[in-house]
């Protein structure tokens, strides 16, 4: 196997003047006739693909690289097409995009916003990528956006759930198909309320950080309002690895039901350390004690083990989604790699199909017409359902999946099944709610 | 009146009282030396004469002026300098570079920021540390990293840094502690000469009977952190409390 | 020259000469050939060899010389960052005051860090520094969100007051500049297969590299590095030779923090955004892998750390299997395969085993760091021209 | 009231890993005079034992189930482990639910080889070098180790949970008269705080008792002395290598299920443990362990409501605030010598 890696440099080579020097200043290394920065002039496109290879989010990332070199192959028109057989546009063709072989380069993020941006502007100034891709934390995917932003690229959102990337941090040429923390709680609220009763006393705690201020915030909001009571809410270090300390007080203070805010390896502790607490056994207030994870992470709840049983979530996407589009993708993806994609694969694999669509559609890679194309889209087939991609706030709305940890997997992968399917009118909201600014988009040159 | 008056000075550690009761005055341009068995407290002394240590009781005046509580840089400042007993010398640094420090400390203070001049520019400096590298031969040694050279070029180097700075009292802890025969002559011919070229106080602790009746003008003797007797050497090496404390213990000694 | 003697002058015009013709001497490989991915002449890495040179040069002023370890360097380097980029949000996108403004502001916190921590030595010192940068970096992920942006750290806004600069036009974004040269700003050069790109930002950073670097000469050959180089060799005897210690710790140990508040704000400067993990701890040891690695207590030592670090983790990093089966397509399939599953570990995700792996090799056989590995080199060439010996070795 | 003793509790236990950690770490500090950063890796690595050992009782035979299908719409791969075979399937799942308790065996000999082969091949020739020199090569080599398990097992968490006899938590509540449901405990939490008392008892009387012990402490004391007796002293300290490695190392099995172990949990605790031992002071082992529970006890204080209302964000700094704090106070840690690591 020999794959060509060709740059937008080698293509501005075939058509250069040989010794001559060719001499322009430019902002970013545009091609200054275009208009925009990297535009690609030979017959190959190269996207940038920047997720975490290393570190703790590591296998998240490979995860998502997966998944981007599935969808290159299939807009190359190798594979069996996946999405792009299901996807409400029929603009892709499987020719590459525009015509023009999709090229990818790939980077390591390291999950730091420093190390994300570097990694990304090395694919701009050294590898020419007309668009920039991944992530797994909301801090790189808002210190990447803001970078696309002043570089004239189209940044398109990975694993992020912060209200804060298409909130107060929210770029013109960013864009988020995963969904945020307003939504898990508006999501999780009206099931949680079903199960567990109208009448309940929450204790949360909070990773001390952006994600988890929004994220807890939202849960309060949304289970205040179902008539909840939140008897307290404690922020825990994002270092923190041994959380008994902030468990064990849970139980005297009354509450029935713990909230954690965590995500990642935060996560895992912090409920391995709630379940072995027997709080799952206890009864308070005559009622069961309940454990509630808003974001699940079908990777992350593997590192939880068997403690995820039982405990409701949300999520973005599930495999055992039973609609075409998402059974085209597992099969894609499940026959390629041997195991199901996880939500994080998914919501990058759109996002790659969607931005080739709005290329396509546009009829151009300036990232002024990709975002006009991609704003107010509305599309279908790609396994969340019917989905907006908001104009305002440049935001995807669709449905929300509330999940819960099998009591019974049948496999590995097998570890949550799907409560309900919220309905995409619940989790929407007004666009100015968060603040910030998006800005005119910034074609770059 | 000395140019070191040492008054009632006390010094306990936890239960062992170190120094008793220690009255010691140094006359100017004289060699004294502080003689004892171990542990009879020399080493305390003196370190509650450079600052390192700071006594229960009693004052130590240098000069008219008290020492007490000061720094050892401060007391060094003063015109006191001291000789280890083992040398202690920058061994990272060349020969020259060494003997420029005390040269810096002596003209510009305890601490000049001075970070945009070129040291080896600074002529002054230069010469005056080239000058006492000659005056201990060690010329030719000026490029050679401290730590390579011989423990008598150490002991020398060592000796000259201090003499650089022109103190008015030398303080020696052992000199020649550990020194093969021939090192221990060379030193000894060292210190008599600074001792007739100079005007300085020499204070000198020492084991070597030998080292301190080459030098020293009066001796001190120290036993169980007091002074037994101070005298001549010729009487010293006569008297009966002497020999009773400390020569009787020690029989090679001399 | 400017004061400096023969050898220090050659050596520092050496350095503006490899500084200024960067672009050309990193990007070896012509475009589109299988090696160039191994070109480093980007503007963003190119500006990070420079930045992280000053970082790692003020570091050695510290470290090298007194021989103070501080595993807390980061701080500084963070807390200069946000200095510079309130600086931008608040009075202007021209990074002249906020560069200015991070090394007043990290000299500053240095010295209250330095103050304290210098009370005690050896590793005492250098888990006090790291408590206080870990603190540091905790505080501005968490409780200090809204100074820092915590998680999702400081970006200019459209929205920020900038008070000495007008308004922007509609649609325009606020660019960092110098004087209303854009940092982001280049000219490329294409000669035949190469592209050169000459980029205003890394120009700007490496003027004020060459400048760093000349001032840590003066301070190398002043007598001010004489007593910190003094310090390290024998604390003692400097202090019953008359000299105060602390003072000199101290300020070594601001100067380096400023160096480092230095590099802070030209990030910045350079890369318009600032986050806390710029502070964790491991980004101290960075550095201090940077200053071993290059060589402690020489000059340049730093500077080539600085530069080889960062080139394995930007380039290393990128190399995908994808690229290795590109680079052996010419082996027969099977051998193709054991080759690359030979490489494959080191690459890519894996950067860190290699790091981790030459890290090693240089404390274990080169204690002197790369510089000793060149002197050696130097040498074995030296002893087949007798003649020319310990004059010029000695430095 | 219960609110303390819970916390007070919460800071013994994680005191004790803490402890543990550094007791290692203060082991090869203080007999082998090297500061090695490496410590953390190694009780990854212990970690790391625990999940291999449970892997390997679970290595399997698959066998395909038609009646079920896998994600796919194939038949279903259905792994049977071969201790069903051998034992029947209700004695393996008794082994495979022991897998953890098991491991100790499994790590001991392990940890010793590992710690044995570490100090011959690497730390040996570090004697002489300056601590920041054995600082840098145990980093560098923490780094390779930690690289390796990620190579091997990845980047996420492995679940290894206790065996189901020590699931759920022992009420102190019920048993001591206050109410139920207050102060409970995890009964693996009680088990792991015991194991490290009897770990840090026995090191300590092996240290106290033994002829090799004390011949150790003398090395400790004065090495060159000892050496002069003609008593070997560097394969003694070798095998005390071995034995800080092997305690790291259990520290890490019995960690697992408290933690699902990954391949960055060493460089977590790492700075933590020095902190630990700086605190307690360079080369003292009670004041290692003293230190330990110490600071997990003021973390576990740090970390409640109450105080957190009056000074937001205590929770982050406590450890580093209380470390610089004694420094300043008692600059050799609680119970440090002095001249020790102070060049």
């Amino acid at each position: 196997m020999s794959k060509i890696n060709l740059t937008r440099r080698s293509v501005l080579q075939t058509g250069a003047i040989t010794g001559a020097g060719l001499a322009l200043p430019t902002y970013l290394s545009a091609a200054s006739h275009s208009g925009f920065t990297n535009a690609p002039t030979g017959d190959t496109v190269t996207l940038g693909f920047n997720v975490p290879q290393t570190g703790p989010y590591a296998d998240e990332g490979a995860d998502e690289l997966r998944a981007y070199k599935l969808a290159v192959d299939h807009l190359n028109g190798g594979g069996d097409g996946g999405l792009m057989n299901t996807f409400s546009s029929k603009a892709l063709q499987g020719n590459g995009i525009l015509g023009k072989k999709v090229e990818f380069v790939t980077g390591d993020t390291q999950t730091k916003s420093d190390a994300a941006r570097a990694s990304a502007r090395s694919m701009i100034e050294k590898d020419g990528a007309v668009m920039i891709t991944g992530g797994s934390s909301s801090g790189v995917a808002v210190a990447v956006q803001a970078l696309c932003q002043e570089a004239g690229i189209i940044f398109m959102a990975g694993l992020t759930h912060s209200n804060d990337t298409t909130g107060k941090d929210k770029k013109a040429n960013g864009f988020r198909h995963f969904f945020n923390s307003y939504m898990s709680g508006a999501a999780l609220a009206p099931i949680l309320a079903d199960n567990y009763g109208k009448d309940r006393k929450a204790y949360h705690l909070t990773a001390d950080y952006n994600w988890g201020y929004t994220t807890e915030e939202a849960v309060r909001t949304s289970t205040e309002a179902m008539g909840w009571e939140t008897v307290a809410a404690v922020k825990t270090p994002l270092t923190q690895t041994d959380f008994s300390s902030y468990i064990a007080p849970v139980l005297q203070s009354g509450a029935d039901v713990l909230v954690l805010n965590h995500y990642g390896g935060n996560m895992v502790n912090s409920l391995t350390n709630a379940v072995q607490f027997g709080l799952r056994e206890k009864q308070v207030n005559g009622k069961n004690f309940e454990i509630i994870v808003p974001l699940y992470s079908r990777l992350m709840a593997k590192g939880a083990g068997a403690n995820v049983k039982g405990i409701f979530g949300s999520a973005n996407w599930h495999w055992s989604l039973q609609d075409e589009g998402s059974k085209a993708f597992v099969k894609s993806f499940g026959t390629k790699y041997g195991f199901p994609p996880s939500q994080a694969a998914h919501t990058t694999y759109v996002q790659t199909l969607l931005y080739a669509d709005a290329v396509e559609r546009a009829g151009s890679f300036n990232p002024c017409a990709v975002g006009e194309a991609l704003s107010d889209f509305q599309f279908d087939g790609m396994g969340n359902g019917p989905t907006l991609y908001r104009g305002a706030d440049h935001q995807c709305f669709k449905d929300v999946l509330v999940v819960k940890g099998k009591e019974n997997p049948t496999s590995e992968f097998d570890l949550l099944e799907i409560v309900e399917i919220t309905p995409t009118s619940q989790v929407t909201y007004d666009a100015s709610i968060f603040g910030g600014e998006l800005g005119a988009c910034n074609p770059g040159a | 009146m000395g140019i070191l008056e040492v008054k009632n000075v006390g010094k306990r550690f936890g239960g062992l009282q170190a120094l008793g009761d220690v009255n010691l005055s140094i006359t100017e341009n004289s060699v004294h030396a502080i003689i004892g068995p171990n542990g009879a407290g020399k080493s305390t002394l003196l370190n509650c004469l450079v600052g390192k240590l700071i006594p229960d009781t009693g004052s130590v005046m240098f000069d008219g002026k008290s020492v007490l509580g000061l720094k050892p840089f401060e007391i060094n400042q003063m015109g006191i300098s001291r000789v280890f007993q083992t040398p202690e010398i920058f061994g990272d640094l060349s020969v020259l570079e060494n003997m420029m420090i005390p040269c810096f400390a002596k003209r510009d203070g305890a601490f000049t920021p001075n970070a945009f001049i070129n040291m080896m520019k600074d002529r002054e400096i230069v010469e005056r540390a080239e000058h006492v590298l000659e005056e201990m031969n060690m010329s030719e040694k000026q490029q050679m990293p401290a730590a390579s050279l011989s423990r008598g070029d150490k002991r020398r180097l060592e000796i000259g840094m201090c003499l650089s700075q022109e103190p008015r009292l030398l303080l020696l802890d052992e000199p020649t502690a550990g020194m093969a025969r021939a090192d221990t002559n060379n030193t000894i011919d060292l210190l008599k000469q600074i001792k007739d070229e100079r005007e300085i106080t020499i204070a000198i602790i020492e084991h070597d009977m030998h080292v301190v009746f080459s030098l020293a003008e009066r001796i001190t003797v120290l036993a169980q952190g007091t002074p037994l007797v101070e005298d001549t050497p010729d009487n010293i090496k006569g008297h009966p409390k002497v020999r009773e404390a400390y020569l009787g213990e020690t029989q090679d000694a001399a | 020259m400017f004061g400096l003697e023969y050898k220090d002058s050659r050596m520092l015009i050496l350095v503006a000469i490899l500084v200024a013709l960067a672009p050309f001497m990193l990007n070896p490989f012509p475009e589109g050939s299988g090696m160039a991915q191994f070109n480093a002449g980007y503007p963003d890495l190119m500006q990070r060899f420079v930045i992280f040179g000053i970082f790692a040069i003020g570091f050695n002023i510290l470290f090298g010389l007194t021989g103070y370890l501080s595993f807390g360097h980061a701080a500084f380097l963070g807390v200069g960052s946000y200095a510079a980029m309130w600086m931008m949000k608040l009075l202007t996108m021209n990074v002249v005051p906020g560069i200015i403004f991070s090394v007043l502001v990290a000299g500053v916190f240095s010295l209250a860090v330095g103050w304290i921590s210098l009370r005690r030595s050896g590793i005492y010192f250098s888990i006090l520094t790291l408590a206080f940068a870990q603190m540091s970096y905790s505080l501005a992920y968490s409780v200090l969100t809204p100074i820092t942006g915590g998680e999702t750290g400081l970006q200019p806004k459209v929205t920020d007051p900038r008070i000495l600069d007008g308004s922007l036009a509609e649609g325009t974004i606020a660019k960092a500049n110098f004087f209303g040269l854009e940092m982001g700003s280049s000219f490329e050069l294409q000669l035949g297969s190469w592209l050169f790109t000459f980029n205003a930002g890394y120009y700007l950073a490496a003027v004020v590299m060459l400048i760093a670097f000349y001032i840590s000469i003066r301070i190398f050959r002043s007598p001010f590095g004489l007593m910190l180089r003094a310090v390290k060799s024998n604390q003692q005897r400097l202090n019953y030779t008359g000299l105060n210690t602390k003072p000199y710790t101290l300020a070594a140990f601001v100067i380096s923090g400023m160096y480092a508040g230095l590099a802070g704000g030209l990030m910045v400067a350079m890369d318009t955004q600032v986050g806390a993990e710029r502070m964790f701890w491991t980004a101290s040891g960075e550095v201090v892998l940077m200053t071993i690695l290059g060589g402690v207590g020489t000059l340049i030592g730093p500077v080539l750390g600085a530069s080889a670090i960062k080139y394995m983790e930007n380039i290393l990093s990128k190399i995908n299997s994808d690229i290795l089966h590109q680079w052996f397509a010419f082996l027969p399939d099977g051998l193709e395969e054991f080759v690359i599953t030979l490489i494959y570990p080191f690459i890519g995700k894996g950067w860190h085993l290699t790091l981790g792996l030459i890290f090693m090799a240089v404390v274990i056989f080169l204690p002197g760091g790369l510089v000793e590995g060149g002197q050696r080199i130097a040498n074995l060439f030296k002893r087949k021209m007798p003649g020319k010996d310990a004059r010029d070795n000695k430095s | 009231m219960e609110a303390i003793i819970l916390q007070v509790l919460n800071g013994l236990d994680k005191g004790s890993a803490y402890a543990l950690i550094a007791l290692g770490l203060t082991l090869i500090f203080g007999t082998l005079g090297v500061v090695n950063f490496a410590h953390g890796a190694l009780f990854m690595i212990g970690a790391f034992c625990a999940v291999t050992l449970s892997r390997i009782i679970s290595i399997s035979r698959t066998i395909i189930d038609d009646s079920q299908t896998d994600f796919l719409g194939n038949p279903l791969k259905v792994d049977v482990p071969y201790v069903y075979d051998w034992f029947g399937q209700a004695t393996g799942d008794v082994i495979i639910d022991w897998a953890v308790p098991l491991s100790i065996l499994f790590a001991i000999p392990i940890m010793v080889a590992i710690g044995v082969a570490m100090e011959r091949g690497l730390i040996k020739h570090f004697y002489k070098r300056p601590h920041a020199d054995q600082i840098l090569v145990t980093f560098g080599l923490a780094i390779v180790l930690q690289e390796i398990i990620k190579y091997f097992y990845g980047a996420n968490p492995i679940p290894t949970p206790a065996p189901d006899a020590f699931r759920g938590s022992f009420d102190f509540g019920a048993a001591f008269g206050f109410d139920p449901n207050v102060i409970i405990y995890p009964y693996w939490r009680l088990v792991y705080f015991s194991f490290a008392a009897v770990i840090i008892a026995s090191v300590f009387a092996f240290l106290q008792f033994t002829t090799f012990g004390m011949v150790v402490r003398a090395g400790m004391a004065d090495r060159e002395t000892v050496q002069l007796l003609g008593i070997n002293i560097d394969r003694r300290f070798t095998l005390m290598f071995g034995m800080a490695a092997a305690v790291a190392g259990l520290a890490g099995v019995m960690y697992t299920p408290i933690n699902s172990p990954n391949y960055h949990m060493g460089m977590d605790f790492l700075v933590l443990s020095f902190v630990v031992v700086v605190v307690g002071g360079m080369g003292s082992l009670p004041g290692a362990v003293l230190a330990g529970f110490l600071l997990g006890i003021l973390e576990s204080f740090a970390s409640m409501r109450e105080v957190l209302t009056i000074l937001p964000g205590l929770n982050q700094i406590i450890i580093y605030l209380v470390a610089i704090i004694i420094l300043l106070t008692r600059p050799r840690g609680l119970m440090g010598r002095k001249g020790v690591m102070e060049d």
